[in-house]
Order: C-alpha cells, then structure tokens, then sequence
C-alpha cells in the first residue's frame, strides 16, 4: 500500500539534518547560519510527519508537533533576523566572526 | 508482456523530484556564495518538504509550510538580506575558517544516522489517516493540546514584541 | 468530475482502470484552466480600457477589429516582437525567473475554484488556506524582479508593493476564517454548498468588504496601485522589464484581479448558486451551464466593480495606505472573528448538551440575523472608537503644537 | 488525500511550460541588439550613482515580523473555524484569550509607534 519505505524519508530527513548542520558550522554569515537552522527544523518536520504516517497514523499528535515546530521556526526566524539588523546597525556587519566580543 | 500504465511508480517519481527539490535546494542554501541566492534556494528547499508532506498525506501541513515559509519566512530572509546589503560581501567566500573541518564531522554524522535509520526496525504499523485532518486539529488544539495551544500564543507575542523592540529605528538613534 | 469519471469506467474496459482515468481528466481540465485563465485577459484589457475611455468621456480602443476587440492581440504581437532589455548588472537568472514566478502563481489560484456544481479542479479540504499559501509565491516574484534589476526604482517599489500586500494579506486572511467558521470547512465546494441557505455576502457584509478591499490592495488596483505610482517611483518593481517580460508581469496582475472576482464570488455570493432556485439538484447539463452563467456574470460584476475603482478614485499616499491597514483594519477584523465565532458558536447544532449551543433552536434565521446584527454592531462599535481615538489624539497633537510653541517663545 | 492534490500537480507542471513557452517564442522572434547605453540603469535619464543601496527602512521589517506572526495565528485559528461547530462551549474562551494575547503584542507595537509609518 505504501510504496515508499519508512527508511527513506528518514534518510532524506538526515541528509537534510546533516546539509543543514553544515550550513549552521560554516557560514560566516549570521544570516546564512540562520538558514543552516531552518534547514535543520524542517529535516526534524520531516522525521515527525513520517512517523505520524507510518507508526501512528490515527493518532494527530505528529501533525500538531509538526506545526509547534514550525511555529517556533517563525518565531526564532523573527526575532533571530532582528537581532541581526540590531547588530547590523551598530557593528555595520553581520559576520559572527566579527561579533564575538561583547564588547570592542 | 503487455504495458501496463498503472504500474508506473508515480508516486516514487514524484518523491525523487520532490527530493532533488528538497536536497538540491539545501545544498545550494549552504554552498551559494550569494546569499541572496541562498535564500532562494532555501524556498526551493523548503517547496521540496512541503511536496513531500503531500505524499505523507498531510495536506494542512504542506499548505501550511507553503504559507508560512515561502510566503512569511522567506520575506523575512530576503529583507533582513536587503537591509544588511551593502556589506553582503557578494561574491566573497562566504564561509568561515572551520569548514573544512565541519564538512567531514557532517559527513561522519550523516553515515551515523543512515546506518541507525536502516538498522533499526521501525514498527509499521498499516493502518491510515482517519477523519478529516483539519477537524482532528481543531479538536487537539483546543483539547488534549490546549496549554501548548495558549503557550503558543504567548511565544509569539513575546516575538513580536521582542522583534519590534529590536528592530526598531529608535536604536540607532540612541547611539548617536 | 466524478459523474464523468464513472460514466468512462462503466465501458470496463481493462486499460481505463479508476487513476488513469483520473489522470486522464485531469490532463484535459488543466490545459482548460491554465490556458483559460490568460486568455480571459484578451476580454479583461479589452473591456478594462473601454470602461475607463468611458469613464474619461473618450472611446478606448476603436481601431483593431470590431470596437476595438483586437487591440489585445495587437498588443501582443508588439510585446513578442519588442527587443528584450536586460540591465548589465542585472542578476540574469532571477530577472529573467521572476516574471514566470508572477505568472505561476497567479494561475494555480484558479485550481480551487468551485465552477459549477460538483466540478473543480482540486477539491482541497485545505482550499481557503491554499489561495493564501499561493499568493505568497506572488510576493516572492515581486521581491526577485526588484532585487535583480538592480535599480534603486525597482527595489524601493518591491519593497513598497510588497510592505502592502504584507499589510493587506492579515485582514483577508481574518476574513477567511470568518468564511470558514461560517461553513465549518475550508474546502471551496463546501463553502459554496454551505450558501445555499443565504448567501454570506448577506449575513457577513463586513467580512465581505474587508475581503474585498484587502484583495484588491493585493491585486496592487487602483487606488491601491502604489506599484505603478509613476511620478513617485518610476514604474515599480518591473522598471527594468521590457517586452514579453513586462507583458508577463501585466498578465499576472490581470489574472489575479480575475482569480480575485472569482473568490469573492465563491466566497461571498454563493459561487455558482442562482437566488432561489437550486441548481445542483437539477440532473443533466443545463443546471451546471445555468450556475456557470450565474458565476460569471458574479465574477464579470466585480471586474466591472474593479475598473470603475480605478477610473474614478484617486491614488493613496503610502503612509495613508499602510496606517489605515494596520491601525484600522487588522484590529477590526480580529474584532470581527472574536464576535463572528461567538454568535456561531451560540447557534451550532448538536445532540448533547455540552457540543449544541444554548440558541440552537433558533437555526437557520436566527443565526442569520444575529451574524448581520453582530456584523453591523463590530462596524458601529470600531467606528465610534476610531472617533474617539482620532478626537484625543487631535487634542494630543493640539497639546504638542502648544508645547513647542511654548518653548518657542520663551 | 493525495488524490485532491493529482490535479495541483498536473496543473502545476503544466503551467510551468507556460512561462517557458512564451519566453522562447519571444527569444526566437525579437530583434536582438544591445548596446551598452541600452543596457544601463535606467533612472530617469541620469546616470547612476553610486551603488544600488536604497535606505532600506526598518518599518518593512517590523511589517514582516508582524505579518509571520499573525500568519502563524491564522495557521492555529483556521482548524479551530473548522471544529467550532463541534468544540465545547469553553473552548471560545481559551480562543479569544489566544487572540487578545496577540494582539496584546500588536498594541504594544502600536503604543510604541512602530505601526506608524512616517
């Protein structure tokens, strides 16, 4: 009935994890790590709906944390992005490299 | 033997497009040296997952992840990326000293968890999604979910206000 | 659709088993939507410029073909053949995406929506929310032609357009809940079944006329049209586009104010209902062409509605336009949900006590009148707070002026 | 489920041609003859200055965060519109204390003027 094994959504997810864990370790950019940990919720949507269809499917639980995540993923896109613009205007740079003292 | 039309994999093409999409899109999220690009490539990405929701027979979801990111999230990107221009160093290599070092630990960590996902043995179960989706929702948001459901508000009044006070040009003129 | 399905599948014939036959229905109706929907706007420019040479006492286009008919076809021919421009610096492959994009997007609107009864394109239990998550493909269209022209008119007008549809979109989101807590689904052919009784333009007028002056800030109209606002900012977000290009961007624009007469439509009167006679029972052809006509000429009514719009009333001003979305209609819809899920929640039906609400009895009408009562009462009740915010905050404004001038003269 | 989203697909893939068809029949019969002064910005008539910088104003970005944030509510408020017909009577109120919450948030912007556009 299914014609795609469970193990591939979560290789897909995985890869996803890894390319998105990649993206957050070596961006300079704040913004770029930023898409680096979109990339990272959304792998972890993909693990949570897969499950909800293959395991439990009756059961709603998979689609509700789904959408928690990605509400949080907004939440964090938001104030993650002004904190970025914040910065941006006073240091006139958004690479984080540049950004680890608290203090210059 | 006779063709057959109904036994080409639809759905299984539909999936490695959808996966090109998703795949695709992420590594040019983190190999473009435009972020501008970047960004473009992480609504590619993300239209991917959104696609396969779809096939995990979650239309809300797929909807819901169309709507708020390629029609929210990726604005916010791609302003944020508009208002930092002028520094975006276009064309600059965009990554920092340590990825030569985090492009084998990721590499490690992707075979880790390929070897876990075909290892272990998931209990399947047959069954399929019963009811309407969006009513079930309804019913768990203002159910068993209903603390979540009011934390929820709450995180996103506290980001709103968080975001506004950020944000603000009021900042700047602080400073000066 | 379904009857059309079965009607193949009685031949039993071993190679049109039940999906390919769907499949195959679906192959004729797509080309017919997405083919239909741009060819409408040979009719929409048409009848768009006649309107407005009306409008300005002068006669529109009169030269191709019969009053004028041909002008669109004219038109195109001049837009294939026009030499295509592309700025030096321009980011090549997202300038040249963009206008698909716009295009794209604007098209797949068209596949929620109900035509006649029993026959749309996708029947989604998600539809409403659909035409949201669609139209925001549009906005990223918009952003990219901005940002790669590579011109400070096109990023400034990107920003502007899409800064109103941001603004604009909440309230007409608002309002589609509204629709949706009226139907109790989000599936376009529910709502338009869910009308039968009444249509909803009747028992939601401010859920009607928020949708439709937030669609049409989205459709970037008149007087909504900040994205053409030429002595301002050049011509917008596609200053740089030239030919077939630009042509594409007009295409999208006119699709969408089309889509957009389709939804309110669907929405709000009733989609393919005709007032008093109940078309879906009748069996056979002429009740589906019957609730086509009665569709479109709905739909053709608010495209009338549209270009009159333009021809008479004058731009707004940026700063106008986004104060009276944000401080105006966004909290006056939030407003209108809250009372609007109260009152149905009083009358929903149920079996036991703890599910049917305490006025059930009083189902249809009463639910009827309260909605409109309730409607009006939200309108009534923000107006005269907007009065008395707009009053002391003159006196604020007044208090401030004397202020300074105080200082001043000391 | 995947059966109502056949048809998106479809037409999806259809309309996908449709740019691509117009572009090429209009590559194959437009003249082509740039020069560089074609080719330049165009603003007005004057040449550019400087980078193309525009003062990006802040007020879109707050306009941004506001608009996810109530898209995300529109997310939770939609299912709820579907079940409300069917929910207990006190769950109206955990919705409309879910509403006011928010808007708490946007009365707070609006207190500090960052809706005011100036």
């Amino acid at each position: 009935m299914m014609p795609i094994p469970l193990s591939w959504w979560l290789t897909v997810s995985a890869a996803l994890f890894s390319i998105g864990v990649y993206g957050a370790l070596s961006r300079k950019n704040a913004i770029g790590i930023l898409m680096g940990i979109e990339l990272v919720l959304n792998a972890v949507n993909i693990n949570l709906v897969a499950f909800w269809r293959y395991i439990a499917p009756t059961d709603i639980s998979g689609q509700v944390f789904a959408i928690i995540v990605i509400t949080v993923a907004a939440a964090e896109a938001a104030v993650g992005l002004a904190i970025i613009i914040a910065l941006y205007r006073r240091r006139q740079t958004a690479v984080v490299d540049d950004l680890d003292l608290l203090k210059n | 033997m006779p063709f057959d039309p109904s036994q080409i994999p639809i759905v299984q093409i539909v999936f490695f497009v959808m996966t090109a999409c998703a795949i695709g899109g992420a590594i040019g999220v983190v190999s473009s040296p435009n972020l501008f690009h970047s960004a473009l490539y992480l609504v590619l990405s993300l239209f991917g997952v959104a696609g396969y929701y779809v096939l995990l027979s979650a239309g809300f979801l797929a909807v819901v992840q169309l709507m708020v990111y390629v029609g929210a999230i990726a604005i916010l990107i791609l302003f944020a990326i508009m208002f930092a221009r002028r520094l975006m160093g276009q064309g600059e290599n965009q990554n920092n000293q340590q990825w030569w070092l985090s492009l084998p630990i990721v590499m490690i960590l992707f075979a880790v968890l390929v070897g876990v996902v075909n290892t272990v043995s998931w209990p399947v179960s047959g069954a399929e999604p019963t009811g309407d989706t969006v009513m079930e929702l309804g019913h768990a948001f203002l159910g068993s979910y209903l603390i979540p459901f009011e934390v929820v508000s709450i995180l996103l009044s506290v980001a709103l206000i968080g975001g506004i006070f950020l944000a603000r040009e009021k900042v700047e003129a602080e400073e000066a | 659709m379904q009857s059309l399905i079965d009607w193949v599948l009685s031949f039993q014939n071993p190679w049109l088993t039940e999906p390919i036959v769907r499949l195959l229905s679906h192959l004729v109706f797509a080309p017919i939507v997405a083919v239909a929907a741009p060819a409408a706007l040979i009719i929409l420019t048409w009848l768009e410029r006649k309107i407005i040479g009306r409008i300005q006492n002068r006669l529109g286009p009169n030269r191709a073909g019969p009053f004028g008919l041909f002008q669109a076809f004219a038109d195109m021919v001049k837009m294939f053949t026009k030499e295509d421009i592309t700025p030096a610096n321009a980011d090549r492959i997202i300038y040249n995406m963009a206008p698909g994009l716009g295009v794209i997007s604007s098209i797949m609107t068209f596949a929620v929506i109900p035509f006649v009864p029993g026959f749309l394109g996708a029947d989604l239990n998600v539809g409403l929310l659909y035409i949201v998550a669609i139209g925001g493909l549009g906005t990223l269209a918009i952003l990219m032609a901005g940002w790669s022209s590579n011109n400070k008119y096109s990023l400034l007008g990107a920003f502007r357009v899409v800064a109103m549809m941001l603004t604009y979109e909440i309230p007409m989101v608002m309002t589609l809940i509204v629709v949706t807590m009226a139907a109790g689904s989000m599936s376009m052919a529910a709502v338009v079944e869910a009308q039968s009784g009444m249509w909803n333009v009747v028992t939601l007028p401010l859920a009607f006329v928020i949708f439709f002056m937030a669609g049409v800030a989205e459709v970037g109209r008149s007087p909504f049209d900040l994205i053409e606002a030429e002595s301002e900012i050049i011509a917008g977000f596609h200053t740089e586009y030239s030919g077939i290009k630009f042509g594409m961007f007009m295409i999208a624009e006119y699709v969408h104010m089309f889509a957009l007469s389709f939804f309110a439509a669907v929405l709000f009167f009733g989609g393919w209902q005709v007032p008093f006679v109940d078309v879906s029972s009748w069996s056979g052809p002429i009740g589906s062409i019957l609730g086509l006509i009665s569709l479109l000429i709905k739909v053709f009514s608010f495209v009338f509605v549209m270009m009159w719009l333009r021809g008479t009333l004058p731009r707004f001003r940026i700063d106008h336009l986004q104060n009276f979305g944000w401080k105006f209609l966004v909290p006056v819809s939030l407003f209108l949900v809250i009372v609007v899920a109260v009152v149905i929640r009083m009358f929903a039906p149920g079996s036991d006590v703890s599910v049917a609400g305490p006025l059930s009895g009083l189902v249809p009408f009463g639910e009827w009148v309260a909605l409109l009562v309730a409607n009006v009462l939200v309108v009534v009740v923000s107006l005269f707070v907007v009065s008395r915010v707009a009053r002391s905050s003159q006196d604020k404004g007044l208090r401030a002026v004397a202020a300074i001038e105080g200082v001043s003269a000391k | 489920m995947l059966q109502e989203f056949e048809f998106l697909g479809v037409l999806g893939a259809i309309t996908l041609t449709i740019p691509v068809v117009t572009l090429i029949i209009a590559w194959l019969l437009r003249p082509k003859k740039p020069n560089p002064a074609k080719q330049e910005t165009y603003e007005s008539g004057i040449k550019t200055i400087g980078d193309t910088w525009v003062q990006f104003k802040a007020q879109y970005y707050i306009y941004a965060i506001i608009f996810v944030v109530f898209d995300i509510e529109a997310v939770f408020l939609f299912p709820f519109a579907v079940a409300l017909r069917q929910l207990p009577l006190y769950s109206l109120i955990w919705a409309i204390v879910f509403i006011v919450l928010l808007f708490d948030g946007l009365l707070y912007g609006w207190r500090k003027g960052a809706l005011h556009w100036n």
